[in-house]
């Protein structure tokens, strides 16, 4: 029983790492938002199987929702491509 | 006791009620009055602490009323109490010298910066839980970027800023990840609970019961973890980086407590893991000698190359802080030698190097307002006979050669802690630290022997009561308790039982716990 | 008796959204370019996601054995089906406008494009 | 790792420790300060992620349950019951406290970046 | 207990196409091409991911954690807003 | 460089390969356990306890009891951070003064008559999971942050301007974020001033009857337990944290114009 | 009056959401809840109704409900069929095409709504929207004709009738 939700967590986590890692090559600074948007929802997903229902709620809004913004502004504000 | 929690709730209540005033008040000279005020009571509070500690010994304070590991404890024993005071005392003086120092707009957001940091470090020092040090800490970090950031129309200043930021925040996010070890590991967060499970992983506390995984391992990596940490907080060899970046940027009371209070900080945190919580017989055994010596070595190098660039700097600010680096680095040496003395001497050594350091930003800061950072500028404090002579004196202290000045005082009993254990070769290294940063402080007395061009004007040089009045009480402070170390059995013993107290966990556990 | 169909009929209502959820990703993969995606993502969010979603709290209210906070997850299901049809159709036009007026996206393949002969702004 | 769960679970904690190495390479490595500012996210966020993965366990019945009790609790014995089907609350606790301390210095750092490129016209720094 | 067997096998059968179709997805987000085709793929993954944490929370049997679905959905759609505005507007706050 | 970062990625790898031991290991206990520590143990068995009052904070949430209960001091202290941090960013763009008029002109209509929709809707949503913070998961920052949310999506969707005009200005949000952290401070000391008041013992952050101290704050309202303090927190600090995060995006997104009106006035420094 | 019929919708729209939301069962969410949406609805009042509302609420609202059972069933089934048929199809027949629409409703909400059922249904998606001249630009999977008038007769009449009489 319980491997089916952990089997969701592991893949969800997979899916992280090719999201973080995504998210620290790629030169598009606007394309790595997306990508931690990606990863964040993939630990979102984590959290919520690890019965963690506080957590997911506090860090859906703030990495969803608040982080990207400010990191989006960031990117308007300065430059859309590293150097 | 009832002081001791009451005291970092206080400085950042005061701190929260600033911004809510700010929407009624506009006047900048009320906030001046207010935060010294504040400041003021917290100092009181500081040294209500101080004596508690003296007369009962550790003095612990449960939040909410709950059982130990249950609930926040705040603990207090002589070194943090000890500590706590100095701390109080430098952001007392850093804050009256900012009324005169500092005039921007945006004055209140400034002191409420100021009293947070000053909560922060306080919390840091009383606080007996392991994950509420992070919190604390991050208080002090967040407010320390946002006041080296102050002069945001300076490019260097937000550079500085953004460095220590983003380094800053790694180095916290490591001890957060320390924490969540050592709960993993001891499945407590109460730091004489941990104390106690770790010389004894068979121990068993109510409510938390039994240590869950394999105690060793995951205290090594812990303390490995938060001593990077610590290093980088107290700005120790390799993490030293920081501190000759973000301490001439920020305003000059902020460098003040940069060197006394946050370096201060570092310091205390080694000191509380490798001595209270995983100290001499606990599991972590032979790796925590290890550690000790790798940490000493770091030591030794960072007095060393404190003192060799301290010797080329040009910048007053810049000097200072190498200073700083190559007195932490002594301080380091001291606290890791794994003795009593050790610890006494090391702590002696934060303290005058907390007061001489800041006693040297607040005299040369009156000669930066007046003709700029520069090392030939200092000439300028001969206008002043209480302002020369207090740096002659803040000099000399950290000189450390002459035996009136508690620098003196603290570099011999390092010497003697030294030889107890025989590190001949750290002997040896204290005494070349001493010679090279002395060519430089002697570099400094001669420039203050010299005239200088012309001060530019400048609205706060008309009066400068303020900062000599400032000046002024840290200079007694340093003489009375250079006298006092040697003159006064009293103080003496005072300074020898902060060794004694890091030593002895069992009080502490005593205090928390019950047995 | 009435349990037992609403539980039906919600994992049949869930069993055509995880239907939509794939039609939607292999829309997503296999069309040509961002506008025509556009469409198959529209499938995936109301076919593939409000479908369940109210699916989700019929099978709630049905199964009994959840105990009181049943009502707790129908409710907040429901709820979030309902505002995920106002969401959805707000978000695909905002990104398609964007796309379309910053030019991100290549239009072809099309047929014919009444914005860029003289609508638009 | 004879069991499938245990092992799936060390892959959700194992790629937690990629992601730390990943993300802490991004802060230390990349020149554009915006870039750092994302890695650096990602960082915390796997920290804080690790702590939760120290709280979960698992237990005899179904599926461990979240630390909230559904309804009011009648006697003691429901405590108990409670206490042996649900997952540790504490890391929980801190987690939340780091999410929101992380939160607001990125908010701060987000503010100086601004600054930088205000003063120097780029965010490029080594 | 025999309509909670029903419901949960029901489900578990059901797993395997969600999964299926959040790596189809996470595949469109890797392969780009262009920033609105990513957004569009994030945006269909997290209305997706919040139907099936609703799912998920009746085959766990924790129905007080179904609000972790409200919140993705809402925020997803937040996210989608801020790239739009990126693209089309000037200054985010304008 | 090259150098520099083959010498950061050797000991961020020895860095993750030791914690990689160190899990594997068993240093962090086993992995996925079936047996819980005994802290955590107790935190679940005591956070509603009616039969020992004295060492339980009386809610069915046992994340907030020890979010806002057993460690209330970290919690308060975190949101100090968030305040410094609000504090700093003030004070980096000291002197902004947010002006109308500039030409914002937000998204299409669409986007804005949906969004106009969802603010009741949400803001309800953020008000309710803060309210049933200690019975259901959620509590002040959950409901905070979604309102929080909530006025940057707004802030984005309909611009700057309108929002100004509408009277969203930093200002009013400074009063009620400080609103929602003094009440923060008052609920925490509330217990302790009426202690000291009447004479009697009482601790800092108390909530229910303790060793030594008889005073309590209500455990129930109507026909659900309040968690005592708890309601009070999570009603202030959703205030709070929503009016701070808001405030802080808000500063962080002034456009050019409103910025460089701030900076060129130039400041003095060292 | 008009004034304060504004807030009543506001606050029964609120408060309907929050006992949905809740599933409220005891009367601590039921009072706290009213609390709460009363202060939500003098909040947000003044940025969700623009204009004086009507009395005629209860009969929008059965507008809204029938319109929303037509909406569901019919329109939105025939579409998935057809986006799911296209999509597993063996070779792609599309012919999308960006048509301008028309649209006749006066009120925002009206033309949100339109707007909103047009992109809900797979296969269309309004891409710009030109409020002065009262044009879509909808982006059309399966464009059957390229002229406004017809394309509206395809796309979006018959959510316009309900939505004409919801909003006017």
């Amino acid at each position: 029983m319980e491997v089916v939700p952990i089997s969701i967590a592991a893949i969800a986590a997979l899916l992280s790492i090719v999201a973080t890692y995504l998210a620290v090559r790629s030169r598009d600074l606007l394309a790595a938002v997306v990508f931690s948007a990606v990863q964040s929802t993939a630990y979102a997903l984590i959290y919520y199987v690890l019965m963690a229902p506080d957590i997911a709620l506090v860090y859906i809004p703030v990495s969803v929702g608040i982080l990207p913004a400010v990191t989006v502004m960031l990117v308007k504000k300065t430059e859309r491509y590293e150097e | 006791m009832l002081v001791a929690g009451l005291l970092p709730l206080f400085l950042m209540g005061a701190a929260f009620t600033i911004p809510a005033l700010s929407l009624v008040v506009k006047s900048p000279r009320f906030y001046r009055v207010y935060a010294t005020a504040v400041s003021l009571v917290g100092l009181a509070m500081a040294l209500a602490v101080f004596l508690e500690t003296r007369e009962r010994g550790v003095v612990a304070y449960r939040f909410g009323g709950f059982r130990p590991p249950l609930g926040i404890v705040y603990t207090v024993d002589a070194l943090g109490a000890t500590l706590g005071l100095l701390s109080a005392f430098v952001l007392t003086m850093s804050v009256v010298y900012s009324t005169w120092m500092v005039r921007s707009r945006g004055e209140y957001l400034y002191y409420t910066l100021m009293l947070s940091l000053g909560a922060g470090s306080l919390g840091c020092l009383y606080t007996g839980d392991v994950f509420n040090l992070f919190v604390m800490l991050e208080v002090l970090s967040l407010s320390a970027y946002a006041l080296v950031s102050f002069y945001r129309d300076n490019p260097r200043a937000v550079e500085a800023s953004i460095r220590y930021a983003f380094v800053g925040m790694v180095a916290t996010s490591l001890y957060l990840l320390a924490s969540f070890v050592l709960y993993g590991s001891y499945g407590t967060l109460n730091m004489a609970d941990i104390a106690l499970k770790a010389r004894n992983p068979a121990a068993w506390t109510p409510y938390s019961g039994w240590v869950f995984g394999d105690v060793v391992l995951s205290s090594a990596i812990a303390i490995a973890l938060s001593a990077w940490t610590f290093t980088f907080k107290a700005a120790v060899f390799p993490n030293h980086f920081w501190l000759p970046d973000a301490n001439p940027e920020a305003p000059t009371p902020v460098s003040a407590l940069f060197v006394a209070v946050i370096d201060l900080i570092g310091a205390y945190g080694v000191i509380r893991f490798l001595y209270t919580l995983f100290g001499e017989g606990s599991a972590v055994g032979v790796l925590r000698h290890d550690i000790l010596l790798v940490l000493h070595v770091l030591g030794a190098l960072s007095a060393l190359v404190g003192a060799m660039l301290l010797v080329v700097q040009t910048d007053v600010k810049k000097f200072i802080a190498y200073s700083t680096i190559s007195h932490m680095g002594l301080a380091f040496m001291a606290a890791t030698t794994g003795t009593e003395s050790g610890v006494s001497a090391a702590t002696l050594q934060l303290i005058s190097n907390s007061l001489s350091e800041a006693l040297l930003f607040y005299a040369a800061g009156v000669a930066i307002v007046a003709v700029g950072r520069s090392v030939e500028g200092v000439g300028f404090l001969r206008r002043s006979k209480v302002a020369s002579a207090a740096f002659v004196v803040g000099l000399l202290n950290l000189f450390g050669v002459v035996p009136v000045f508690v620098g003196f005082w603290s570099k011999l009993f390092m010497f003697m802690a030294f030889l107890e254990v025989g590190y001949l070769a750290s002997a040896v290294v204290l005494m070349a630290s001493t010679g090279i940063s002395g060519v430089g402080y002697v570099k400094l007395i001669n420039y203050l022997a010299r005239s200088t061009p012309g001060p530019r004007e400048d609205p706060r040089l008309r009066s400068t009561l303020v900062p000599v009045l400032v000046v002024a009480l840290t200079t007694l402070a340093l003489v009375a308790l250079g006298i006092a170390v040697v003159a006064v059995p009293e103080v003496g013993r005072a300074i020898r039982e902060v060794g004694a107290s890091a030593m002895d966990y069992a009080s502490y556990v005593k205090a928390v716990i019950g047995w | 008796m009435i349990e037992l169909v609403l539980v039906a009929a919600g994992l049949t209502l869930i069993a055509i959204g995880v239907f939509y959820d794939f039609v939607g990703a292999v829309g997503l993969l296999r069309l040509p370019n961002f506008f025509t995606r556009l469409h198959a993502a529209t499938a995936g969010a109301i076919g593939g996601a409000v479908v369940p979603m109210i699916g989700a709290s019929l099978v709630a209210l049905g199964a009994e054995y959840l105990g009181p906070p049943r009502f707790f997850l129908a409710g907040a299901a429901f709820a979030s089906g309902l505002l995920l049809m106002i969401l959805a159709q707000a978000g695909s036009h905002a990104i398609a406008r964007a796309a379309y007026l910053s030019g991100e996206a290549p239009r072809e393949p099309i047929l014919y494009d009444a914005l860029e002969k003289g609508g638009g702004e | 790792m004879s069991d499938p769960t245990t092992f799936l679970f060390a892959v959700v904690v194992l790629s937690l420790v990629a992601n730390t190495g990943i993300s802490l390479y991004g802060v230390f490595t990349r020149p554009s300060l915006v870039k750092k500012f994302i890695s650096l996210t990602i960082f915390s966020d796997t920290l804080n992620s690790f702590a939760i993965a120290i709280g979960f366990r698992r237990v005899v019945g179904p599926y461990p349950s979240a630390a909230v009790l559904s309804s009011v609790p009648e006697d003691p014995d429901e405590l108990l019951a409670f206490a042996g089907s649900a997952v540790d609350p504490l890391p929980q606790a801190l987690v939340l406290t780091a999410i929101v301390i992380g939160l607001a210095v990125y908010m701060f750092l987000a503010g100086l970046i601004m600054l930088y490129h205000r003063h120097y016209r780029t965010t490029r720094m080594v | 207990m025999d309509l909670e067997v029903l419901i949960s096998s029901a489900l578990t059968a059901l797993i395997p196409a969600y999964v299926a179709s959040f790596v189809l997805y996470a595949v469109r987000v890797v392969k780009g091409p262009t920033i609105p085709d990513r957004v569009l793929a994030v945006d269909s993954l997290g209305y997706d991911l919040a139907a099936f944490m609703v799912v998920l929370s009746i085959l766990l049997r924790s129905p007080l954690m179904v609000v972790c679905g409200l919140a993705l959905v809402l925020w997803v759609y937040a996210f989608d807003i801020y790239v739009a505005k990126y693209l089309e507007a000037r200054e985010m706050g304008g | 460089m090259r150098l520099r970062e083959v010498v950061v990625a050797v000991s961020v790898a020895l860095m993750v390969l030791l914690l990689a031991y160190v899990v594997s290991a068993g240093g962090l206990g086993p992995l996925a356990p079936r047996e819980l520590r005994e802290l955590a143990r107790s935190y679940l068995a005591n956070a509603y306890n009616p039969w020992n009052v004295t060492q339980s904070s009386l809610s069915l949430e046992a994340v907030t009891a020890i979010v806002w209960d057993y460690r209330g001091i970290d919690t308060f202290f975190e949101t100090s951070v968030l305040f410094a941090s609000i504090v700093g960013v003030s004070l980096i763009f000291r002197g902004y003064r947010e002006r109308p008029g500039i030409g914002g002109r937000g998204l299409s209509e669409i986007v804005k008559t949906s969004t106009r929709v969802l603010l009741p809707l949400i803001l309800v949503a953020g008000v309710s999971i803060a309210l049933h913070g200690h019975l259901t998961p959620g509590g002040g920052f959950q409901g905070g942050s979604f309102i929080a949310v909530l006025l940057v999506l707004a802030t984005v969707v309909f611009s700057l301007d309108f929002l100004v005009e509408r009277g969203l200005a930093s200002g009013r949000l400074l009063a009620l974020r400080s609103a929602g952290l003094l009440g923060v401070l008052a609920t925490s000391v509330a217990l302790l001033a009426v202690g000291l008041a009447l004479g009697i013992d009482a601790y800092i952050f108390q909530n229910m009857v303790r060793e030594g101290s008889e005073l309590s704050m209500p455990q129930w309202l109507l026909d659900r337990p309040t968690g005592g303090t708890l309601l009070f927190f999570n009603v202030f600090e959703a205030l709070a944290v929503a009016a701070g995060l808001a405030l802080a995006f808000l500063v962080l997104s002034l456009r050019e114009e409103e910025v460089g009106e701030a900076m060129a006035a130039g400041e003095w420094h060292e | 009056m008009g004034r304060l019929l504004g807030y009543l919708t506001v606050f029964a729209m609120t408060y309907a959401f929050y006992v949905v939301f809740t599933g409220a069962t005891s009367v601590f969410s039921l009072v706290l809840g009213a609390l709460a949406s009363a202060v939500v609805s003098v909040v947000v009042k003044p940025l969700v109704v623009s204009g004086e509302p009507r009395v005629s609420d209860i009969a929008r609202l059965a507008y809204l409900a029938v319109y929303y059972l037509y909406y569901m069933v019919v329109a939105e089934v025939r579409a998935h069929v057809a986006i799911a048929r296209t999509v597993f199809g063996r070779r792609m027949d599309i012919s999308p095409a960006i048509v301008e629409v028309p649209y006749h409703v006066k009120t925002s909400y009206g033309m949100t709504l339109v707007a909103g059922s047009i992109t809900n249904t797979p296969g269309t998606v309004v891409v710009q929207v030109d409020p002065e001249r009262r044009r879509f630009y909808v982006h059309w999977l399966y464009a059957k004709a390229f002229e406004p008038d017809r394309a509206r007769e395809e796309i979006s009449a018959e959510f316009e009738r309900f939505a004409q009489r919801i909003f006017g």
